[in-house]
This record gives C-alpha cells, sequence and structure tokens, in this order.
C-alpha cells in the first residue's frame, strides 16, 4: 500500500473516531470505540509516515476544486514523513491514555471529537500538497487546538491561556498567508511540487522576504523566543493529553513549515539567512531551559523545555542551511537529517513526560513541584516510565536525546568546513551554546526528577497518592519508543537519509552507514559511534557490578543503621531541596536575565519575635511579557480606539467603504 | 571592692523620684532599689530611658519569688539592682521594654513557673524536653510546657531547613542549629543548647563558696578565671571581705592572660573556618606557646583553681611571665599581621555578619562583639574593680561591626593586656586569702571574661552556704546576637566564620 | 620511663588488682579492650579516625582536642585523622559528664559508626570526676556507652591525649597500671 | 602564599618528639598527686577525703582509695594537708581499664585505733 493509502486510513479511522465520541454523547464504551478508532488511525499514520520516508514523494492527488477556492491537492512526501509518523505515534499512545484519563461524559465526547479532527487537521497539514490546502488545515489546527485547551472553560486562567495561543498563532497565520502569497506570485503556482522546481525564477529579494515571513510565522507555533509566550500559559491550562499533543506535535509542526521552506520550497539561500536562523535557535535553546530552571510548575516547566528543543532543533536547521550556502552539500543534508531525528524524540519523550505530568496532577492534585516530593515510592510504575523519559531529554546515553544531539553536535562542529573563517567561529559559537544548555538541561531535568520523584513527601496528598488504574499503556509506549529511538538509531538514521536524499538529492548513506550498526556522520574521518553497543555497554556496566556485588558478598557482615542525622533531629519534609532554592545558583548567576526579586518580613524583630514566622518569597521577571508584549497589546488597544470612529454602523457609510475599496483595487489593476 | 556612695548616681536619684513605694539598699558593692512589682514597669521606661542596660534579670526565692534586675550604668561606674517581689504567677512584661531580656523571661518561666503579663509563647531555653515535674528545678514547674523553637513554615519552598548539629564538626561543642537558607541566602536560624544543660546554679545550692568555686570555673573552661573571678568577687562583696592587693593583681594577671589565649584560639578559629590552614597552623603555635605560658605561670593551661573566694591559690611565677609572654604575644602578633595581609583571609572576613551598634544595643551583647559594633562597653573600664582602678585599659572599639572588626578588636585587646601584664607584675601580683566568715549577705560580682561582662549573683544564708547563685557568663548575652549576625545578607558557608568571630562557649550558655 | 617498654605493659596485669570504685568491671572489660585494640591495630595499621562527642564538657577538653592537630603535636604524623562523619569515624573521644538530654545523640552517634570501633572517654567529668549523678547528668560516660580507653585529666593536655590514643591502638603499653601513686614507694625504687 | 611560605621556613619545627622521646613541657603539666603513706592516717586520710571536690578520694577501714580517674589535679588536697600528697609528675595516665586507675594505699594504723 502506497503512503497516501495509509493516509487515507487514518483520516477515515480518525473522523470515525470522532463521529463515535459525538453518537454516544460520551457514553463509556462509545468513547473507548473512539479512543481505538483513533489509536487504529494512529497506527496507519506511522505505517503511512514510514513508507513516506522510504519510498519518497508519492503523486499528487487532486480532488474538487475551483478557480477561486484553488483545488484540494495531497501528497505524502518524504519531508512530512517523518512528522507523519510521529503523529501516528503521538495520537496511538495519546489513544491509549485518553480514556483512562477522562471521565466519561458529554464534554469528553467533544473534547475527543476535535481533539480527532485536529489530528486529521496535523496530517492534512503535512499532506498538503498546495498552498490553500495547507493554509486551511493549518488554520482549522489552530481553531481546534484552541478548543482543545478550552477542555474546562470554567477553571481560572484557562481562557487567558487559551487566548495567548489563539492570538499568536493568527498572528503568524497572517505572515504565513503573506510568505506563500509571494512565492506564488513570483511561480505562478499553488502548487508546492511546481513552487519549489520554480524556486530560482524567485527574485532574491522576494525570496528573502518569503522565508523570513515564513520563518516568523511557524516561529510562533514552534515558539522561537520572543515569539514563545503562549507555551508557558496555554499548556498548563489544558488537559495533559492536550497539552501533550501540543508540544508533542503542533510545536513540531512549526519545526516542519520551516524545514518546508528552507530545504523543500527554498532550497539553497543566502548564507545569512541560515546563521539568522541559527542564532535564533540557539538564542531560544538557551533561553528557554533557563526559564524552565525557575519554573516550580510541572507543565510550564516542561512547556519551557519545550520551547529549548525547538530551539536545538532550528538551530540545526539554521546550521544545515549555512552549509548549503557554503557548497557543503553532505553537512546541508545531515544536519538537517539530525534535526528531523530530534524532531521524532523530542515529539516522544515530550509527549510521554506531559502525559506523566497529567498522572501525577490527577492523583496529587497540585503541579506544584514544591507541593509533591517521594512519588517514588507511590507512584513506581510513572517513576519508571517518566526516568526513562528525564534520561532521554536530558541528552543523557544510551537514550535517545543523546543520539541527535550528539549528531547535531557533530555537525556543527565541522563549522570550520564553510570558507569563511567568521562564519565558522558563529557556528561553533551556537555550538557552545547548545553545549550550554545541554548542561542546563540536565540540571533543569535533575531538579524536575528529583524534586516529586525523590526526598519525602511534602504534603499529604502526595504521601497518599496511589497508583489505582493510572494509565501507563500510552506513556509505556511511548518509554518503548525512546529506548527504540534510541537502540535503533541505525535503522533509524537509515531511513532518515532515504527522506534527506529525496528532499535534498544528496545521498549519505554509504557514507553514514558504513557498518551495519556504526554511525559515522557528516565526515568519515571525524567521528563515529553506536548507540546500539553503546547501549549494550552501558547496561553491561551498570549491572554487571551489581550481580558481582550480589554474587560475592555474604549478607550477613553488613548491618543497617538509621541514615546519621546529626545526632538528634528528626528529618521533616521541609529539611529537604526545594524546587526553587535548588536553582538559587542560577538565578545568583544569571541575575541580568532574571532580574530576580525577594520580599522577606519577619514577625518582628524582637529577640521574643525569633521563633516567629518569616515570611520569604523569590520571584523571577517574566521578561518578555513585561517588556515586549505589555507594550504591543497596548499599542493594538489604542490603535483599535483611533479607529473606532470608522465604525458607524450606518450601512450608506459602510457602502461608501466598499465602494472606495473596489476602485482602489480597480486602480492598482490598472496600473 | 568599694561600696557605691548611692546619692551619687544621678540616674538613681531620678529612678527614686520616678516611681513610688522604693526602699534604698545596698547590695554589698552595688545599689538595690526594692520595689512594689507594680512599680517595675515603670522604673524600667525610666531606666533605659535614661541609658541603663539591662545587664541581667533573674528571680530568686518561692512564694513570692523575687525578682531581680540588674542594670549596668555604664556612665556612672555602678551596678544597680532593682527587686521586686512577685505574687501571683505574672509580672509585667519587660522584654517589651528591654528586648535583651526576653531569654530571661523564658528562663524564669522555665525554672519558677512564672511568666511576664504579655502573652507571647516563651522558648524552651534551658531544661531539656524531657523536664517533668519531678525535675530539679530553681521553682516550680511552668503549668505550660515551653514552646519549641522551630523553623518557620511560610517560606514554603522558597526556602528550606538545613538541620545542623548538635554533633557537628570534630572538636567543638555539641550545639543545634535550624539554618533556614534560600539555596543561597540564610534566611533564618535558630539554635537550642539545653542538650548541655548541667543544672550548675541548681547544683551550688547548699555549699560554701570554697566548695562552689570548683564547679563555678567549670562552668565555661574557657573563662574559668573571669567567671571564677565574677563569683569570687559576689561571695566577698555578700561578706564584706576584701582579697588582698597583690591577690587581686594575681587575678588580673591570669585574667589577661586568660584574655590572650583566647584570642588566639579564636584567630585559630577563624582560620580554620576560611579554609586557611597555613594561618591556623601559625596561631595555633602562638596558642600552644601561650597555654604553656599558663602552665609555666600558674600551674595549669587553663588556669583553673586560680581565684578562690578571698583571694587566689597561686602566685604567678614572675620570672616565667617575663620569659615568655613577649615572645608568645610576639608569635600572636605576627601571625595577626601576616593575617592582616592576606587578601584571601580578609574577603571572607570583611562585611561578614554584621552586628549593627542598634543591634547590639538592643539585644544587649557585650565584649569584643559589642566593642566591634561601636557599643564602648567594658567592665573593667566602666565599672572598675581593684586593681583595675589604679591599672585602666585602654579599650579597643570599632564601627563596622562585622568578623573584621571583631579580628582587630581582639587583638588590639590582646596587645593591651600584655601591657596590663607587665604593669600589674610591676606593682607586684602575689597569692593571699582572707578567711571567709559564715554568714549571711548577698553580693554581686563582675569581671570582663574574654567574651565580655561575666556577671555573678550570690546570696549566702546564715552559716554561709548558697541559697541562690545566678552566672552570667558572657556567652548567655552573645549568643542571641548571633542569629541576627547570620542573617545580615551572608550566604551559609560564612556562618562558621561568624561563630568563630563570636567566639562563644556552648557550655556558658547551657550551664 | 620509656615509652612501649614491654616491661612496663607487662606489669599492667599485676596480681592485686583491687576491685573497682565505678560499676565497671575490670576482667572482662578489659580483656575486650585488649582484643579490640588488636584488632584496630592489625585492621587499620597507622590510619585511624577520629570522631569526637561533646556530652556537656566546659569547653576546656574540646580546646585541647583541636590543639592535637596543631604544629605542636601534630597527631596525623602518627596516623590519626579527625573525622566529621561518624560513618568513617574508628574511634569515638567522649567528652563531659554525659548529660541525660543527649543520651539520643550519643547512642545514634556511636551506632553510626561502623565496627571495630572504640570508645575513648576523654576527661575528668567523662570518667566520673566532676560531677555526682543525678537527674542533670549520668555522671560518667560509661552508663551510656561501653568505654574502652580511659583519659584522666582536666582537661587531660594534649600529650595525655596523644598517650591515650596510642593505648587505645596498642602502640604504646599502658603504664598507669604499675604505678602505686604512693610517693615513698617510688622514692626506695629511685635508692 | 609566599609570605606564608616563607614565614613557615623561618618559623622551622615545633612538633614534639613524644612519643619517641619524652617532651619537656610535660614538666609543667598538673598532674595527680603521690600520697606519701608515711603521713596518712585516718584522721588526715578523712580530711583529705572532706577537701576533695571532686569525688577521687574514698577511704575504706585503713585504705585510702584514690582515683586517678576523676582525680582533677586541683592540688586542693596538696593545700589542706601539706607533706601529704605532692605532685606525681605522671602525664601518661591513660589505661585501658577503670580498675587500673584505681589506686588503693595502705593508711598508718596507731592514729585511727
Amino acid at each position: 500500500m502506497s503512503a497516501l493509502t495509509w493516509f487515507y486510513l487514518a483520516a477515515g479511522g480518525w473522523v470515525l473516531a470522532a463521529a463515535a465520541a459525538l453518537a454516544g454523547r460520551g457514553a463509556p464504551r462509545l468513547i473507548h470505540t473512539a479512543c481505538v478508532l483513533s489509536g487504529l488511525a494512529g497506527a496507519a499514520g506511522i505505517a503511512g509516515g514510514a513508507s513516506a520516508l522510504w519510498w519518497g514523494n508519492s503523486r499528487v492527488v487532486s480532488a474538487g476544486g475551483s478557480v477561486i477556492v484553488g483545488t484540494l491537492q495531497l501528497q505524502a512526501s518524504s519531508l512530512a514523513g517523518a512528522f507523519a509518523a510521529l503523529l501516528g505515534l503521538v495520537a496511538l499512545a495519546i489513544a491509549a491514555y485518553a480514556f483512562r484519563y477522562h471521565e466519561a461524559g458529554p464534554h469528553t465526547a467533544i473534547y475527543l471529537a476535535v481533539f480527532n479532527l485536529a489530528c486529521l487537521g496535523c496530517l492534512a497539514v503535512l499532506a498538503a500538497a498546495n498552498v490553500v490546502t495547507f493554509l486551511v488545515a493549518w488554520e482549522s489546527v489552530a481553531l481546534l487546538c484552541y478548543l482543545l485547551i478550552l477542555r474546562h472553560p470554567g477553571r481560572t486562567d484557562v481562557a487567558g491561556g487559551a487566548f495567548w495561543f489563539l492570538a499568536l498563532s493568527e498572528t503568524g497565520f497572517v505572515l504565513l498567508v503573506a510568505a506563500f502569497v509571494i512565492l506564488a506570485a513570483k511561480t505562478h503556482s499553488m502548487q508546492l511540487d511546481l513552487i519549489a522546481t520554480r524556486a530560482h525564477l524567485v527574485p532574491a529579494g522576494w525570496r528573502d522576504a518569503a522565508y523570513l515571513l515564513a520563518l516568523t510565522g511557524f516561529g510562533f507555533k514552534a515558539g522561537l523566543v520572543p515569539l514563545h509566550v503562549w507555551l508557558p500559559e496555554a499548556h498548563p491550562v489544558a488537559p495533559a493529553d492536550g497539552s501533550a499533543f501540543l508540544s508533542g506535535l503542533v510545536v513540531n509542526l512549526g519545526a516542519y513549515g520551516i524545514a518546508l521552506f528552507a530545504f523543500r520550497l527554498l532550497p539553497v539561500g543566502p548564507a545569512w539567512l541560515g546563521l539568522l536562523t541559527m542564532g535564533a535557535g540557539a538564542i531560544t535553546a538557551a533561553i528557554g531551559i533557563l526559564y524552565a530552571l525557575n519554573e516550580r510548575d510541572l507543565k510550564r516547566f516542561l512547556a519551557f523545555s519545550t520551547i529549548e528543543n525547538t530551539g536545538i532543533i532550528v538551530t540545526a536547521f539554521g546550521a544545515a542551511m549555512t552549509f548549503g550556502a557554503y557548497g557543503q552539500r553532505a553537512l546541508w543534508a545531515f544536519l538537517l537529517l539530525a534535526g528531523l531525528y530530534h524532531v521524532a524524540n523530542h515529539g516522544t519523550y515530550k509527549t510521554l513526560l506531559f502525559l506523566e505530568a497529567g498522572v501525577i496532577e490527577h492523583t496529587t492534585g497540585t503541579r506544584d513541584m514544591d507541593r509533591l516530593g517521594g512519588l517514588i515510592h507511590r507512584l513506581p510504575r510513572s517513576a519508571v516510565i517518566t526516568l526513562i523519559g528525564t534520561l532521554g531529554i536530558a541528552a543523557l546515553p544510551p537514550l535517545n536525546g543523546f543520539v541527535s544531539e550528539w549528531l547535531i553536535f557533530q555537525g556543527l562542529f565541522q563549522g570550520f568546513r564553510t570558507g569563511s573563517h567568521l562564519v565558522g567561529i558563529l557556528i561553533v559559537v551556537a555550538a557552545a551554546t547548545l553545549g550550554l544548555t545541554g548542561g542546563l538541561a540536565i540540571y533543569a531535568f535533575v531538579r524536575g526528577y528529583g524534586i516529586p520523584f525523590l526526598g519525602m513527601a511534602r504534603t499529604r496528598q502526595s504521601a497518599e497518592a496511589a497508583e489505582t488504574g493510572q494509565p501507563v499503556a500510552g506513556p509505556g509506549l511511548l518509554a518503548v519508543a525512546c529506548v527504540a529511538l534510541a537502540v535503533g538509531a541505525p535503522l533509524v538514521v537509515l531511513a532518515l537519509s532515504r527522506a534527506v536524499g529525496t528532499v535534498t538529492g544528496v545521498t549519505l548513506r554509504p557514507d553514514l552507514l558504513p557498518g551495519n550498526l556504526t554511525i559515522i556522520p557528516a565526515h568519515t574521518d571525524f567521528s563515529a559511534f553506536s548507540p546500539t553497543y553503546l547501549t549494550v555497554f552501558l547496561v553491561a556496566v551498570t549491572v554487571v557490578p551489581v550481580l558481582i556485588y550480589l554474587s560475592g558478598r555474604p549478607g550477613a557482615d553488613s548491618v543497617t543503621v538509621p541514615v546519621w542525622d546529626g545526632g538528634m533531629v528528626t528529618f521533616r519534609p521541609r529539611m529537604q531541596y526545594s524546587a526553587m532554592t535548588f536553582s538559587a545558583p542560577t538565578r545568583v548567576t544569571f541575575d541580568a536575565l532574571y532580574r530576580p526579586s525577594v520580599s522577606m518580613h519577619r514577625a518582628s524583630d524582637d529577640p521574643a519575635g525569633r521563633s516567629g514566622p518569616v515570611h520569604y518569597e523569590t520571584e523571577v521577571t517574566p521578561v518578555f511579557q513585561r517588556y515586549l508584549y505589555t507594550p504591543v497589546v497596548r499599542a493594538v488597544e489604542w490603535l483599535a480606539d483611533v479607529i473606532r470612529p470608522m465604525q458607524s454602523g450606518d450601512v450608506n457609510v459602510y457602502l461608501l467603504y466598499l465602494f472606495l475599496v473596489i476602485l482602489a483595487a480597480y486602480l492598482i489593476g490598472a496600473l | 571592692m568599694t561600696a557605691v556612695r548611692p546619692g551619687a548616681s544621678g540616674t538613681l536619684a531620678g529612678l527614686l523620684g520616678a516611681v513610688s513605694g522604693a526602699s534604698l539598699s545596698g547590695i554589698g558593692n552595688a545599689v538595690a532599689v526594692r520595689l512594689p512589682a507594680a512599680e517595675l514597669e515603670r522604673a524600667a521606661h525610666h531606666l533605659t530611658g535614661a541609658g541603663a542596660r539591662l545587664a541581667d534579670l533573674f528571680a530568686a526565692g518561692q512564694d513570692p519569688v523575687d525578682l531581680h534586675l540588674i542594670w549596668a550604668l555604664d556612665g556612672e561606674d555602678h551596678y544597680l539592682i532593682t527587686q521586686a517581689e512577685v505574687t501571683g504567677d505574672q509580672y509585667p512584661p519587660l522584654s517589651d521594654i528591654a528586648p535583651a531580656a526576653f531569654a530571661e523571661e523564658c528562663e524564669i518561666y522555665e525554672q519558677f513557673g512564672i511568666r511576664p503579663a504579655s502573652g507571647k509563647p516563651l522558648n524552651r531555653v534551658m531544661l531539656p524536653p524531657h523536664a517533668g515535674p519531678d525535675f530539679p528545678r530553681l521553682g516550680r514547674q511552668p503549668p505550660v510546657p515551653p514552646a519549641d523553637l522551630h523553623a518557620p513554615h511560610t517560606v514554603g519552598g522558597h526556602a528550606f531547613e538545613f538541620p545542623f548539629g548538635p554533633v557537628r564538626q570534630v572538636g567543638v561543642e555539641s550545639l543545634y542549629y535550624g539554618l533556614v537558607t534560600s539555596g543561597e541566602e540564610i534566611v533564618d536560624l535558630y539554635m537550642f543548647t539545653w542538650h548541655k544543660h548541667r543544672g550548675l546554679e541548681w547544683r551550688l545550692r547548699g555549699r560554701t563558696p570554697r566548695e562552689a568555686s570548683f564547679h563555678v570555673e567549670r562552668t565555661e573552661g574557657l573563662s574559668a578565671v573571669g567567671v571564677g573571678w565574677a563569683f569570687a568577687a559576689a561571695v566577698e562583696a555578700a561578706l564584706d571581705v576584701t582579697a588582698p592587693a597583690q591577690a587581686q593583681r594575681t587575678r588580673a594577671v591570669a585574667l589577661e592572660l586568660e584574655r590572650l589565649y583566647n584570642h588566639a584560639a579564636a584567630t585559630a578559629a577563624l582560620c580554620q573556618a576560611t579554609g586557611l590552614s597555613i594561618g591556623q597552623a601559625a596561631a595555633e603555635i602562638a596558642l600552644e606557646r601561650l597555654l604553656r605560658l599558663n602552665a609555666a605561670v600558674f600551674g595549669h593551661r587553663y588556669l583553673f583553681g586560680v581565684v578562690q573566694p578571698g583571694g587566689v591559690r597561686r602566685a604567678p611565677d614572675a620570672d616565667a611571665v617575663r620569659g615568655g609572654l613577649h615572645g608568645a604575644h610576639g608569635e600572636l602578633r605576627r601571625a595577626a599581621d601576616a593575617l592582616a595581609s592576606t587578601n584571601s583571609f580578609l574577603d571572607r572576613l570583611e562585611a561578614a555578619g554584621i552586628v549593627t551598634g542598634e543591634q547590639a544595643r538592643r539585644l544587649g551583647l557585650v565584649g569584643p562583639v559589642a566593642r566591634a559594633s561601636g557599643q564602648r562597653i567594658d567592665s573593667r573600664a566602666d565599672h572598675p574593680a581593684p586593681p583595675y582602678v589604679e591599672h585602666r585599659p585602654a579599650v579597643a572599639t570599632r564601627d563596622r561591626g562585622d568578623v573584621l572588626a571583631r579580628f582587630q578588636v581582639m587583638h588590639e585587646e590582646a596587645a593591651e593586656s600584655v601591657r596590663l601584664i607587665d604593669d600589674l607584675l610591676e606593682a607586684g601580683a602575689g597569692d593571699g586569702t582572707q578567711e571567709l566568715p559564715a554568714a549571711a549577705g548577698s553580693g554581686l560580682g563582675w569581671a570582663e571574661t574574654p567574651r565580655g561582662e561575666a556577671l555573678v549573683f550570690v546570696g549566702l544564708d546564715q552559716d554561709g552556704r548558697i541559697t541562690r547563685a545566678r552566672l552570667r557568663p558572657a556567652s548567655v548575652r552573645n549568643w542571641r546576637g548571633f542569629d541576627d549576625a547570620c542573617r545580615s545578607q551572608n550566604v551559609f558557608t560564612d556562618v562558621p566564620i561568624i561563630e568563630a568571630s563570636f567566639w562563644l562557649t556552648v557550655a556558658g550558655t547551657a550551664r | 620511663m620509656t615509652d612501649g617498654d614491654p616491661a612496663l605493659s607487662s606489669q599492667q596485669d599485676q596480681p592485686g588488682v583491687p576491685p573497682p570504685a565505678s560499676g565497671s568491671e575490670p576482667g572482662p572489660e578489659l580483656a575486650a579492650g585488649r582484643q579490640l585494640s588488636e584488632r584496630i591495630a592489625r585492621q587499620f595499621g597507622r590510619s585511624l579516625h577520629i570522631r569526637t562527642l561533646d556530652t556537656g564538657s566546659c569547653a576546656a577538653c574540646e580546646q585541647e582536642i583541636r590543639l592535637l592537630a596543631a604544629p605542636h603535636y601534630d597527631l596525623n604524623r602518627l596516623g590519626f585523622f579527625f573525622t566529621p562523619a561518624p560513618r568513617h569515624a574508628d574511634l569515638l573521644m567522649v567528652t563531659g559528664p554525659m548529660v541525660r538530654a543527649f543520651d539520643v545523640a550519643a547512642r545514634k552517634t556511636y551506632e553510626a559508626m561502623p565496627g571495630p570501633k572504640i570508645v575513648v572517654a576523654t576527661g575528668a567529668c567523662a570518667l566520673g570526676g566532676v560531677y555526682q549523678p543525678d537527674a542533670f547528668v549520668h555522671g560518667s560516660v560509661a552508663e551510656i556507652l561501653s568505654v574502652d580507653v580511659w583519659i584522666p585529666g582536666c582537661p587531660p593536655s594534649p600529650l595525655t591525649l596523644l598517650q591515650g590514643l596510642l593505648v587505645a591502638v596498642d602502640r604504646l603499653a599502658e603504664k598507669v597500671g604499675g604505678l602505686s601513686f604512693a610517693a615513698d614507694e617510688t622514692q626506695e625504687a629511685a635508692q | 602564599m609566599a609570605l606564608w611560605f616563607l614565614r613557615g621556613l623561618r618559623r622551622g619545627v615545633v612538633t614534639t618528639g613524644y612519643p619517641a622521646r619524652s617532651d619537656d613541657s610535660a614538666a609543667r603539666l598538673p598532674t595527680p598527686p603521690a600520697f606519701r603513706p608515711a603521713a596518712l592516717d585516718r584522721s588526715t586520710a578523712d580530711r583529705l577525703v572532706a577537701v576533695c571536690p571532686s569525688l577521687a578520694l574514698r577511704r575504706e577501714a585503713d585504705v585510702l582509695v584514690f582515683d586517678v580517674g576523676a582525680c582533677t589535679a586541683c592540688g586542693r588536697c596538696q593545700d589542706a594537708v601539706p607533706g601529704a600528697a605532692a605532685p606525681s609528675g605522671e602525664f601518661e595516665l591513660a589505661a585501658t581499664s577503670r580498675a587500673h586507675l584505681v589506686k588503693r594505699i595502705p593508711l598508718l594504723r596507731e592514729a585511727g585505733t
């Protein structure tokens, strides 16, 4: 079966799932059915994506259409293949998760219907073969996600978070339309393939403008700093699977868009575009992780780490474009491959982490890390699954995050192969920034895992949390995927190299995979490694000593005594590091960025007041909201006030407006 | 020690004018004013207004309990004791007027079961949590057990408590403190010391002064002479005995030797806290030489058994002093000079553990800590007892109130001590003891220990046995400035440095 | 009096060792102490780690113990080291009359140490000299911990402490057992 | 640090030779008394016991029991009964048995009976 056929199956599955959910008005059985259908559709999506990766672009299928609206045109392109497979995986995991997570009911029915349609929309975006189809699908995804976030409209901040999302994606949409219009006008075609083949017709200035518009437009969705503010607002208020979908897929659609423009539609641009993209990515990565470090809310924390990962992906793309501009076609293709790999990894573990965050919130009733603690004893299964995801996202071997980030670094280290020293230095600087980001990411996730799961429970809820029917299948599947993406790295690289081959026309395969399980990135004389052997080795290194210890040692001569506590105290939960105190050193080191504020007052300073309560708080200034967006919002409001007088409400005036507009359009046409 | 002429004191006259029903008497060398309990509050207001320093507050007797407030009139060369009998279980809240009194209010509550009329919760400072009704006390068991100190709970997540001790570094006393930190800076700090309380004041009852002095100088081993002298002076005041002049000079020699070795030890501890082990070694060489000098001069490295009520038991070996003192002090001075030019050391001291003069005054701090905060308090100069009447010390002060200021004050004092010892030996220091009559009486004694003013109040019954002995070493006062010093913009690695610069003992405050 | 003289060390189990004043039995404890210190000497060679424990001392003993590490005495040259962590400690130096409020901490510290471990009662308070047993103090460390070595003195000078440590690891013969503290006998011995 | 290095060189070594060689600073240390049985009868023994502040002395019939472990070398006994006791000069007092620190000193007969 061709990739497109799989896509049809998936689409059908999601439509049916939506229908089933709605039909039953949220009857448990039909919810169940809906989830099963949605899962099957996801599986089909995986298959479709995989075959698209493998067999390359399919033919373009057109349906219906008219001169004005344009036609519906679909195509399974190999660039979209990776994203489609990821979409399938995410949908499958969420389907396995949702029916346990949501209590049955009409709201759930609507929610699931919206969710399945959103999946459909994403698939449409990925399969769109012409501009109109793409834009319509894109817009529908935006609206459907807006509804997803509004699952619990009653709760505080939900409306606000959803609005941040909608406002920013609409702003982005306008820019996208502009970008596409430029391309369509200059290549006289609405079809992506033709645009790609006629890209040389686009004058340089227009091409750069189109790319910048697209970068910004998709950047809103992908969460490039400073366009990222919707993520930390929308993710916490969305239901767990909703935010998992947002971070695992929707954000990656932004990356897809950028890749679409950078590699398929406008293959090789000037170097400065690449450097610009790379810089934006590097800054995004660093700032994302730095803000993640000072979040106490689990989901806001994960949202910021999503921003960081987007940054890493975009950095890879940008570096690829730079190399392309300097004619390093192998590196150009290779970094695209590495970026796509990271997309797949990030989608997997970020979905996993959001789903588990949902489990924690569900069982303990809070997302505040400083109210959790000791969950490893209460939720062992979640603890194991989350640990896998955490190791992955912290890019520690032998998990998948390490593989892709290592590949990206290997690419960036080739910076010296561009002719220009300056560019080489810039690329290395970007690599250094990613290095800092990687280190901080480990710090952040030691904190993000240690505070909630290790130590003592800080509140009664977290002390009494229990594993009763929390969904395990979904996150478990993703955990398996994380391991598979690491252990099976050579296979993944092989598949991706075929896809990249179709996109760029560069065949990486023989250089890249000489042996079966070894990868030689970028340049044969530079470096090589084998994630598979590494995994085997690391597992052996950790397990064998334990076995020796257990076997070689008689149990008798070791005694167990209580933890040394200095003599008299009994440990209390308040005597352990909390999320905010753990990250205190960063607030000191990067205070220029955080501008931390400390508020503290004591009941009284008399010796008598000493044992009285002390109020102490330290907060981090939300720089971008305060110094960038608040002014913008004010400006918009001012503008609205200014143009209100136009809205007189008199029909004749509006007719006059219409007349003037048509007149203007006519005159422009005539000139 | 000469009794002070009552009328001589302007503050006293003012007090007598301010309160009604006051009756004047002389307790040995101090002036005592007995007031009705109702007048206590007004008297406290008046005295604090007149700049008197509430040096101590304690209770004695049982039904009624007899409150003693000891006021230091630092400007007027004498102490003023205001007494009031408290019937019932409440007395006017004094710590609202003189905040320094709070710890004593807590102690009185634990020991006598009476509390200030203010509703503020009283903390556990002395007796251990397991102290039940049959636990030995000076008075009655409090109706409600005192509150345990604990970390503030409203810091949720933004700071956490760092439990430390009581078993902590090697070779230091047991002390527990809970450090509340935001990960870097110190938000709050509290400590308890009841696990070292040996019930000394309870122990001394019914003993003769001579017997008691054995335990008195083991109250705070590092100021055996200072506390021992204060006790001896109290007994002598109570019995109106005067120690021979050469014995008093011997006491002073011993006291200044004690100051020397304590300041050397504090310097060594500072170096250890700042991780400057080579400086520590230098200071410890000086310290060991000073201790050996003590052994050579008085036959004991820590000068135990030199002072006894009525006089001294040993005469200093003047040749040993002349032979060793300047060499040993030179060792210390060279070490201090080298430290003063070691930036890595000074950087840790500067602006660390600041105690403002205001804090020092409100908390009633004494000794080098207060002097480093610009408080010119030195009982050798303010309340000179022989031999300090003719051998006046120059008081060293600083204004910054940080660790460096304490370091400098200590070393100025050390030099001054050497000068005093030379003068005292010049004037002639020998042994000699007055016999103590077995008679009733009560008296106040004081001495400037290396940590500051130590106060002892003694009450004797007619056959000369102790009915109430109040021991107040300087550590009792200065620990209450420690948490403020730690909270003043310090990161928690500064705490050991601040502790070393205070150079207090837990034994002294727990006694 | 040369140190480590076997003749002296042989004197210490002389006939007619009187029954002890305090409640501790001599024979088994002595034997246990000897065996233990031999094991220590064998097992730790020239590296033994010391943890101190203050159970209500007057701070003088602590000062003397700190001076053990000072240049004049430098206990590291003999293979002794201070360690703040009882987990790493082989020897516990206990000062003070064992305040009852400190029982818990004392037991915890002792339990936190890995075996084999020696307890050294340090200073007159710890040996039952200064404080009588009462509601505040036990009056002697032996009430709570099984003591292996006793170091008298108020406070014991660093030299005495050094000798005590060496006795503890059995590298210096115990000597006091052979002394009578009756003056003129020693004078006769001298003539 | 160079400054400290030079100071150290100038300062030289101060470390004691103990236990390999004897240390003369030991001569200055306070040491527990050695009693002279020749000067001890029951009454003097009782005076000594009375004056001892640290529970180190005790009389059992005709024997003065001296607990070296409890002794603080305060010297009160030497002051109280001149000639009955003198500093023993012993500073190597550590024992592995509490019993070794308890000395029994016989008293003269004639005074008591």
